[in-house]
């Protein structure tokens, strides 16, 4: 079996960014579009700690733990911001969100 | 010296009167304005005179000319300024505000200011009753100081401020009463087509100046005999003939003469002045100016003999059948103009320049009568109601008779002597078929004493034609206007004995006075051919036989009008109407030449749906202007709005905007799916950010 | 020598601007005063500049500019801008011109503005500054600023006092100036930095500048020229590029058109004369070229004149008719002699004055009308005899007679133009015919017949502040008809300046056609420069 | 002390005071909040006068206060400045007037400041983070107002979207690097081939995120929506502060860190840049919304910057078009920050009064109700048109000015093109505010705090267009660190 | 400090079945992906997205860091996936689990997501000279702690990323208030 080497957690984390790309693309639902973007951001940290690995040192370790906190940050101000959305609005479907265009 | 060195003042009297008119004429009196404006023309005149006198004894009968420089007008007065000529070398952009006095401008100075002084004396009586008195006589006094600027201007530069004067003085004067349409037209008709001569005179004297180097006329002509130029220089011969364009406009040949017949609109003072007596002479005064040139071009030469002696039997064909008495001398006079080019054109320079100086009082008697007969006939101008007015005006009938005689060239009038050398003249310079132009000078001879002598049995015999309410009124003129009446007779029968030929046994004191003038370009051209004096024996005969033709011309012309109109009652038949009734209507309708410029030229008039000439291309320019530059992109909207009505959606976004600008619409329709391209879904945005990325991506990982 | 005669004529009316702010808006009489005092008080000031440019017009000076204001650099020494003013014949007489009309349009507003009359005044002095700035400034940024500031206050006078399709006009008049300027930036930074590349100095002195851009390689020049060119002409405006000007006269107010075509045009063909010969003396000399710029100017002349034949208001034509005159203008500047330049430098300072009163005299009538359809009106001659008498004044001289202004200008360039191809003199006659027809042809329309309009009954002649301002103008136009010589003499030092630095520059051997002044010897450039064949200065053989 | 700690501390300061204050007070926040703003830029001038030429390290080489970072530190504050003044009266309008909005403004400021200062890639993105998140809020601040929630949604969206794929980037050049420092990214960037795949892939998806911050095309949707449904006073901070970050923040890594991958990246920045003009020119002509029309005009004039950052990538360092474009962008940016500020000023203060709404039919004679707004309007629209004497056009000048000094003359020629584009549709505005009647003739009244905004923006739009000397000086000095070696190692 | 793994590993002695469980941990992460982005129902989404960050964390702990792995379960899986379901929880489930799933652009959008993928998979293959195949030993033990020094700073030094930390506490700080401020209907 071939040994396991940081472009197989590359491709990985390729794949679940994709995988999150796909969800922000195409899910309707903002909640779904927002864990879309948690995927990703897992993506980036399984680059970083992948990284991390092959270069010996923390500092990937380190930006990933950082990347944590962004994502529960942006959760919680978009989970905010969904809210107050659908207490106008009575839905969280991304394509109803459409007043401002043009 | 005090006149001559003062020679400027001549032209600034009468202009000193018209700024006073124009500054202060409505406030003035009549008689102030008489005083003013008559009074200076009188000045005028009286310097005139005394300078005249005081150049025959500065030149001592040499001829030199006088040449007095006030200040440079055009050019900044030193040798920085400066153009290139043809050959290459530079010369020095100058044109002064210089005056030259030789013969030929001595004969002019003094008939211009003596016929203009006895008009000026006839308009006090005849304009007595008309409003804008001081603004007739302020027109009056611009026109004698552009008239004597053109005449004493010492280069091209400054004669064209005459030229050009005169011609606005003549627009303003035909357009005098301006509240009638036909009169603004004539007015607008005259100044316009005396541009187009203008446009043609500019370019002759750049050429000269391009050629020459200079645009004094002394410069001009010691250059030009100094023998460097060869006779039929190209650059030359192209100077002159432009330079005769100029003249054709002015002095009303043909092509350009439409406009003098028009020029009939303004009062007869006004005609008898400008339109016979002098500024219509302005173009033989010009080409006899620059006769140094025009002796160097044989081939401009003959064009100006030509198109003279073409004119001259037009005009005269057109003055047949003419009803109004002001149209019938005026193409009478545009006939006569076109003698004295047929003189200037076969080389007789002199012979023109007599003629000139004669006709000037003679047409101007002749303009002057029918003024009379006008007032006399409470503004009527048709001489079809008119008849049997000898006796009720006499001084007016006699004095108009006598220019009648001397027009038809009767000896021993002046028009007899002047006119028979002009086509003794022709016959003799055999150069070329010269002959035929005699030819047609002798039938236009005929012509004259035709119509001249149909004027004066319909005016003054027959039966009287007019309402009962005019002829109530009929009365002489006052003193005022017959006054120069009789004087202008006197010289109409007088002023040929100046240049009596030798054949007649008379010393042609006139052609001597001008030799100095033109004798050594005589010499160059004509003369080498044919000695002037020596032949003269040989062709005494002929000049004789030639003389009594033209005399017999003038009596059967007479005679045949006596015939049909000397007791025309009513109804009287034309005589060319009965017997050949399709010549009759076009020579009637002056052989349709008007209406084939506003067809062909003016745009006037359309053919069909399709206007020609300049209001043709203006309208196309316009037209052009609108749709074309301003509107490339209207037109995009307007194929938009054809597709707008297939959808409402885009109906509502085209129509919006064809109604504004032009490129608006076009970034209008690049905005809209510009704009579109947000339409608001947040997802669609993510996709575009991912679709950028990928481009870039592929761009570069797989290229 | 450092005087600030300059910088105070420049600054007088923005001063007047400034204070007419502290006026209060419904004081009208008041602002009205200050307004025209301050504009009278600039053309007074800017009078004792006449004796002392007087006095000095042959003095040679090292760069050919008197005056001089500033240093090169001092104001933004970082860029290489300087606060630096001169000025020699040409923008002298402009400079003139623009305090003259800057006035009489002012003064004549009196009456013809009733709305929003502070700010019209406190815009129109703006105006009257960015101007005179672009005349007297020697440094290219200035320029740039003046040049583009003077825009603002001309689109603000057009949008807001204009007529009814002023917005399109307001907008159509910005956009399309606009553009020819942002080309001509680029031309400028261009210049700019082909001078820190051969000096190693960064400036927008134009007097350095001058030194340099000749040096630039023809392929390259060329398109500098395609750029300020079109800045130019489209200001001008050149024949493809007017459409804008008959929209925006006859929407603006009447002095709105009197300054713009008095003055704004002459922007373009000062651009011409002061950058675009002694930048590019190679191109502009280079056959090809000169012989578009001379069919642009003949045709505009041509195809101007024959527009306003056919139109239908009043204001529309005179705005053709600039179109026209101002190709005469064109074809003087681009004969690239003497005669040429000389005369259309005064055609512009004539068309100013002709042209300025023409646009007056449609305002009068449409003040008192409101409208300016040449339908309206027949036989004003009758009630107006007075404005009769000056209009008829002016139009001579607008189509040239001569001892009025138009004659001297057009004939010197007729001049110019024959002595470098007799073909474009010829081509240009037809303007001086049509110039006539169209003008004299209004005339009839408007002022002779009878008054068959009864609206027109009415009417009263002019009052005197009217007659006041035309006073000045008839007496400059008899001036410079009677007695122009003073004027070719200011205009000769810098005109023979310029067509010495052509003459250097263009390669040739053949003859340039004019001579030049013995005195001012340009400096010896070492010219590297413009390898161009044929460059032969428009001898009689350009073709055409 | 650094100026966030300054911020952090008056931030959480009026967090508390708020809980203090009553209804109709609230506007001691604003002086609080104000007051923070100039203890912090005095704070920064503090730093400034003892700043060594090649700047401050600290935190291990994670934060660099550099001339650069102290040039954008100022405009940061400015612009907080401003909006502050802006947003008092606004807030009471609106009804949302609380101590939170001036809090976020401020902790905003401090991630600015990260960006501009931070030499780590994770300091940068925490900066980045800190500063959009509370963009985000602040954009949904008006809670109940849908546009306003949809456009603080939307941009959260594409926000966190973005930064995902930023932090992406980022990792990358961890992974090639094994450093979070851009001089070490910069040094392991520059032994390598520049198009290697990875390097490109890299590059592209931390462009990606940077673009998005300054809304080029095509990352630039969010832009229009956000600036529309805003509050108006955060738009003018958006479209002024955040978007100089964005630019500091670009600036920092594109030119010190991956400078050497400069050969991969302007041809990007050529297309971003021509894609940026066309689409927000086109779009904004037949825009009617002023704040919307205001949006695409701001994505257009990143479209002009990204010109003279082509400038930059195109030439040598230390030549004239690498300077020129470097100060034609922080040149831009400072004039922006006023004129733009000025433009959604005045909009605001229609706001303000209730009675006019942001459409430009609103606008309508607005110079007869207010004339100095509406002048001023003018002065800043023509401002932005890039027409001197206003300080817009000082921006234009250099950035053709570079463009020229390196050669693109027909990206110069583009950038005129689109700029006569922008003066077309500002005048839109000027024309409705200047020329047309008014539907009513009530005067408006003005508060004190927007007639602060408007003279101060007006001012500085005035001065710096007549007067630029000082400020080109000031642009000089921070493009110092040009000359540093440290900065010049990192950008071999 | 574990001495026996660390030994281990200095021996070049790799964990027994490591392709095994990458591949399994690997597979369950990408699946669970796929779960999250094509559920109806956005708690059955929540939950795969559980199991993917499980999976990750699995992930991190065979790639020798095991506090991130613990930071993963803790706070990600923990904390914010906590977050997701309460705001499921609150916001219209029924409504949304029987609309499309998807939006009208869907296609493009899996094209263009695909598109990416084969894009980056294909850099990294053209480019993975670049990553080399070593595997830097990391002490695992002393993990936290080394991380706590550069997040801290030692002996009265800051850390690395002390400043970050900081700027870290206000993100959260900013996060809390967003949070607060938009869904409190009251402030």
């Amino acid at each position: 079996m071939v040994p396991i080497t940081t472009l197989h957690y590359l491709v990985v984390a390729a794949a679940l960014f994709v995988l999150g790309v796909i969800g922000v693309l195409t899910r309707r639902n903002v909640v779904i579009v927002l864990m879309s973007i948690e995927l990703i951001l897992n993506a980036v940290n399984l680059n970083l700690v992948a990284f991390s690995r092959m270069w010996g040192n923390l500092h990937g370790q380190l930006f990933a733990i950082f990347i944590v906190v962004d994502a529960a940050a942006e959760a919680a101000v978009g989970l905010g911001i969904l809210i107050a959305f659908f207490r106008n609005r009575e839905t969280i479907n991304v394509d109803e969100i459409d007043l401002l265009k043009w | 010296m005090f006149f001559l060195n003062h020679i400027w003042l001549i032209p600034l009297f009468p202009a000193f009167g018209a700024a006073m008119m124009f500054f202060f004429g409505r406030r003035l009196q009549k008689a102030t304005v008489n005083a003013v404006c008559v009074g200076a023309v009188v000045f005028a005149f009286l310097f005139a005179c005394f300078t005249v006198v005081e150049y025959t004894h500065f030149a001592h009968g040499t001829g030199h000319p006088f040449e007095k420089i006030v200040y440079t007008w055009l050019g900044s007065g030193d040798a920085h300024l400066s153009f290139l000529k043809k050959d290459g070398t530079t010369a020095q952009f100058n044109a002064d505000a210089g005056f030259l006095l030789d013969p030929l401008s001595s004969i002019w100075l003094l008939f211009v200011t003596g016929v203009g002084m006895l008009i000026h004396i006839y308009s006090v009586g005849y304009m007595a009753h008309e409003g804008g008195y001081y603004r007739f006589f302020g027109y009056m006094n611009l026109f004698m100081f552009s008239m004597l600027t053109l005449i004493l201007a010492n280069n091209y530069m400054l004669l064209f401020v005459g030229w050009e004067g005169v011609g606005l003085c003549s627009y303003l004067l035909i357009g005098f009463y301006f509240h009638r349409k036909s009169a603004s037209d004539a007015a607008n008709k005259a100044f316009i087509v005396n541009r187009i001569g203008d446009a043609g005179f500019i370019l002759g004297a750049l050429t000269l100046s391009w050629y020459l180097g200079s645009f004094r006329f002394t410069d001009i002509n010691t250059l030009a005999r100094s023998g460097h130029f060869a006779i039929g220089d190209p650059v030359l011969t192209a100077a002159a003939l432009l330079l005769f364009v100029g003249a054709c406009g002015k002095s009303a040949q043909l092509p350009l003469y439409v406009w003098l017949p028009d020029a009939m609109e303004g009062p007869t003072p006004v005609s008898a002045l400008i339109h016979a007596a002098t500024m219509v002479t302005a173009g033989v005064y010009m080409v006899a100016r620059s006769n140094a040139v025009f002796v160097l071009a044989p081939t401009a030469m003959k064009t100006v003999a030509i198109i003279g002696a073409l004119t001259a039997v037009f005009a005269a064909s057109i003055g047949l059948v003419q009803n109004d008495i002001k149209r019938v001398l005026a193409y009478s006079t545009v006939s006569q103009l076109g003698y004295m080019f047929l003189a200037l054109g076969v080389g007789a320079f002199a012979a023109g320049v007599f003629h000139v100086f004669t006709h000037a009082f003679f047409k101007a008697l002749l303009f002057l009568g029918s003024g009379s007969v006008i007032h006399a006939m409470s503004g009527e101008q048709d001489m079809r109601n008119m008849g049997n007015l000898r006796g009720r005006i006499p001084t007016t009938f006699k004095t108009m008779f006598i220019a009648t005689l001397a027009i038809a060239g009767i000896p021993p009038l002046a028009g007899f002597f002047s006119k028979d050398e002009i086509l003794w003249q022709a016959w003799r310079s055999a150069d070329g078929g010269f002959p035929y132009l005699w030819l047609i000078g002798f039938g236009t001879a005929l012509m004259t004493a035709f119509y001249m002598a149909r004027l004066i049995f319909l005016t003054f015999y027959g039966q009287p034609r007019m309402s009962h309410e005019v002829e109530h009124h009929i009365h002489e003129s006052p003193k005022s206007m017959t006054g120069p009446l009789v004087v202008l007779a006197i010289c109409s029968v007088c002023a040929g004995w100046l240049g009596v030929p030798a054949s007649l046994g008379g010393t042609n004191a006139f052609g001597k006075f001008l030799e100095p003038v033109f004798a050594r370009e005589v010499a160059a051209s004509v003369a080498p051919a044919e000695p002037q004096e020596p032949a003269g024996e040989e062709h005494r005969g002929l000049e004789w036989t030639l003389m009594l033709l033209s005399v017999g011309a003038a009596v059967v012309g007479g005679g045949w009008a006596y015939g049909h109109y000397a007791n025309a009652g009513k109804d009287y038949p034309e005589p060319i109407a009965v017997k050949a009734p399709p010549l009759y209507t076009v020579l009637y309708n002056k052989w349709f030449v008007d209406e084939a410029y506003d067809y062909a030229f003016t745009g006037r008039r359309k053919i069909g749906k399709i206007r020609l000439g300049a209001m043709g291309a203006g309208e196309a320019s316009s037209w052009f202007d609108a749709k074309i530059i301003d509107g490339a992109v209207n037109d995009v909207g307007w194929v938009t709005r054809a597709v707008a009505t297939l959808s409402t959606w885009w109906d509502k976004w085209i129509i919006d905007g064809v109604g504004v600008n032009g490129p608006a619409i076009l970034a209008r329709m690049i905005s809209y799916p510009a704009r579109l391209f947000e339409w608001g879904l947040v997802q669609w945005y993510a996709l575009v950010m991912v679709a950028g990325l990928l481009g870039f991506g592929v761009y570069y990982v797989w290229k | 020598m450092q005087s600030h005669i300059l910088s105070i004529i420049l600054f007088t009316p923005l001063v007047g601007a400034l204070v007419l702010l502290f006026v209060p808006k419904e004081n009208k009489g008041a602002i009205r005063w200050i307004a025209n005092i301050f504009s009278l008080g600039g053309f007074l000031i800017s009078l004792p500049l006449v004796p002392m440019f007087w006095a000095q017009r042959f003095e040679v000076t090292p760069t050919h500019f008197k005056f001089l204001e500033g240093t090169p650099n001092n104001w933004i020494p970082s860029i290489g801008a300087g606060y630096n003013l001169g000025i020699d014949g040409i923008s002298f007489l402009l400079i003139m011109l623009t305090t003259l009309l800057g006035w009489i349009s002012i003064l004549s507003s009196w009456t013809a503005i009733e709305i929003r009359v502070k700010e019209y005044y406190v815009w129109f002095l703006v105006l009257q500054t960015g101007m005179l700035g672009v005349f007297m400034a020697l440094d290219f940024f200035l320029f740039f600023v003046f040049w583009e500031a003077m825009l603002v206050p001309m689109y603000l006078l057009i949008g807001i006092w204009g007529g009814p399709r002023k917005l399109y006009a307001a907008i159509k008049f910005f956009l399309y100036t606009l553009l020819g300027s942002v080309l001509m930036l680029l031309g400028i930074l261009f210049l700019y930095f082909h001078h820190h590349t051969v000096t190693g100095v960064f400036t927008f002195s134009i007097p350095e500048l001058y030194k340099t851009a000749p040096l630039i390689p023809f392929h390259t020049a060329i398109w500098l020229f395609v750029a300020f060119f079109i800045g130019f002409a489209i200001k001008v405006p050149m024949f493809p590029f007017h459409t804008w000007l008959p929209d925006a006269h006859v929407e603006a107010p009447t002095a709105g058109s009197v300054i713009l075509a008095g003055v704004l045009l002459k922007m373009g063909t000062y651009g011409f004369v002061r950058f675009s010969l002694p930048f590019f003396p190679a191109v502009v000399s280079h056959p090809r070229v000169q012989s578009w710029m001379i069919g642009l100017s003949l045709v505009g002349i041509i195809y101007g004149a024959l527009v306003s034949l056919m139109q239908k208001d009043m204001k529309k034509l005179v705005a053709y008719s600039s179109v026209s005159h101002l190709g005469f203008c064109t074809l003087g500047i681009f004969t690239l002699n003497s005669m040429g330049l000389t005369g259309s430098v005064l055609q512009q300072i004539n068309h100013g004055i002709s042209t300025g009163a023409l646009f007056l005299i449609v305002g009068i009538l449409y003040e008192r009308r409101h409208t300016r359809e040449i339908a309206e009106y027949g036989g004003i001659s009758n009630v107006m005899p007075l404005y009769a008498t000056i209009t008829m004044i002016m139009f001579l001289s607008s189509m040239g007679l001569p001892l009025l202004n138009g004659f001297v200008g057009e004939f010197t360039i007729l001049q110019g133009a024959f002595t470098a191809n007799w073909k474009w003199a010829a081509w240009a006659a037809p303007g001086v015919v049509l110039a006539a027809a169209y003008l004299l042809w209004l005339y009839q329309r408007v002022f002779f017949g009878t008054v068959t309009n009864p609206k027109n009954e009415k009417l009263h002649d002019l009052t005197p502040r009217e007659i006041l301002t035309f006073v000045p103008l008839i007496i400059m136009a008899l001036w410079i008809g009677v007695y122009p010589k003073p004027f070719f003499q200011i205009l000769e030092q810098p005109v023979n300046q310029i067509v010495q630095t052509i003459h250097d520059n263009s390669n040739a051997n053949a003859p340039v056609n004019a001579q030049v002044a013995p005195a001012p010897a340009p400096q010896a450039l070492a010219v590297v420069g413009p390898k161009v064949v044929g460059t032969n200065v428009a001898g009689p053989k350009a073709s055409n | 002390m650094l100026p966030m700690v300054e911020l952090t501390i008056f931030a959480l300061g009026i967090l508390l005071i708020d809980l203090m204050v009553p209804r109709g007070w609230k506007w001691i926040n604003a002086a609080g909040a104000f007051v923070g703003v100039a203890f912090a830029a005095l704070c920064v001038w503090q730093i400034q006068s003892t700043l060594p030429p090649r700047g401050l390290f600290g935190f291990y080489n994670s934060l660099l206060v550099d001339r650069f970072a102290i040039y954008f530190w100022y405009l940061f504050l400015a612009g907080a400045a401003i909006s502050i003044l802006m947003s008092v009266h606004y807030l009471d309008v609106e009804d949302e007037h609380h101590g939170e909005y001036y809090a976020l403004l401020l902790l905003s400021v401090v991630g600015m400041m990260c960006m501009a200062a931070g030499i780590d890639i994770v300091l940068i993105f925490i900066g980045l983070e800190l500063m959009a998140i509370s963009t985000y809020v602040l954009v949904g601040f008006l809670r109940r107002d849908r546009r306003s929630n949809e456009a603080a949604l939307k941009y959260l969206l594409l926000g966190a979207f973005s930064s995902g794929i930023f932090a992406y980037g980022l990792s990358l050049f961890y992974g090639l690097s094994g450093g979070t420092n851009l001089a070490i990214i910069a040094r392991a960037v520059s032994a390598q081939n520049p198009h290697n795949p990875v390097v490109v892939i890299a590059l592209l998806t931390t462009m990606v995120g940077l673009l998005f911050k300054i809304a080029a095309v095509p990352f630039h949707q969010w832009a229009p929506d956000a600036y529309e449904g805003a509050p108006t006073s955060i738009t003018g901070f958006m479209s002024v502060a955040v978007k100089a970050a964005a630019w500091a923040m670009l600036l920092r890594i594109l030119v010190f860190g991956l400078f050497p991958l400069r050969s991969v990246y302007t041809p990007v920045i050529v297309i971003v840049s021509i894609a940026t003009m066309t689409g927000a020119n086109f779009a904004a002509l037949t825009q009617t919304n002023t704040k919307r029309l205001l949006a695409y005009s701001s994505i257009a004039h990143v479209g002009y910057m990204l010109l003279a950052f082509v400038a930059m990538g195109t030439s040598p360092i230390g030549s004239p078009g690498f300077l020129d474009g470097f100060k034609g962008i922080l040149i831009y940016l400072l004039v922006y920050t006023f004129m733009n500020l000025g433009a959604f000023a005045v909009i605001t203060s229609l706001r303000q009064r209730k009675v006019i709404g942001d459409e430009l039919d609103d606008m309508a004679g607005l110079y007869q109700r207010a004339p100095v707004e509406a002048v001023l309007m003018l002065l800043f629209l023509l401002s932005l048109a890039g027409i001197p004497p206003a300080a817009g056009f000082l921006g234009k000048y250099y950035i053709f000015l570079s463009l020229i000094e390196s050669g693109h003359y027909w990206l110069a020629s583009l950038g005129v093109f689109y700029s006569l584009f922008g003066l077309y549709y500002y005048l839109k505005i000027a024309n409705s505010m200047l020329m047309r009647e008014p539907m009513e003739t009530e005067r408006l009244p003005i508060s004190l705090g927007m007639r602060c905004t408007l003279g101060v923006t007006a001012l500085a739009t005035i001065v710096i267009g007549v007067y630029p000397e000082p400020f080109i000086r000031s642009v000089n000095w921070s493009l110092g660190i040009v000359q540093s070696p440290h900065v010049a190692a990192m950008m071999k | 400090m574990n001495p026996v793994m660390n030994s281990a590993l200095n021996s070049g002695m790799a964990p027994v079945a490591t392709p095994f469980f990458f591949y399994m941990l690997a597979g369950l992460a990408v699946i669970g992906g796929v779960l999250v982005i094509t559920r109806r129902n956005a708690v059955h989404s929540a939950l795969a997205l559980i199991v993917t960050l499980l999976a990750v964390a699995g992930l991190y702990l065979m790639l020798y860091a095991p506090f991130v792995a613990g930071v993963q379960i803790i706070v990600y899986a923990g904390g914010i996936m906590v977050l997701f379901l309460f705001v499921i929880m609150l916001v219209n489930i029924e409504r949304s689990s029987k609309e499309r799933r998807f939006n009208r652009m869907w296609p493009v959008g899996l094209a263009a997501a695909c598109a990416l993928l084969a894009l980056f998979v294909s850099a990294f293959a053209k480019g993975k000279a670049l990553f080399p195949d070593r595997m830097m030993t990391l002490p695992e033990s002393s993990n936290t702690q080394q991380i706590a020094t550069m997040l801290y700073g030692e002996a009265g030094r800051m850390g690395q990323y002390t400043f970050a930390f900081e700027i870290a506490s206000l993100l959260l700080l900013v996060a809390i208030l967003g949070a607060v401020i938009m869904t409190k209907k009251k402030i």
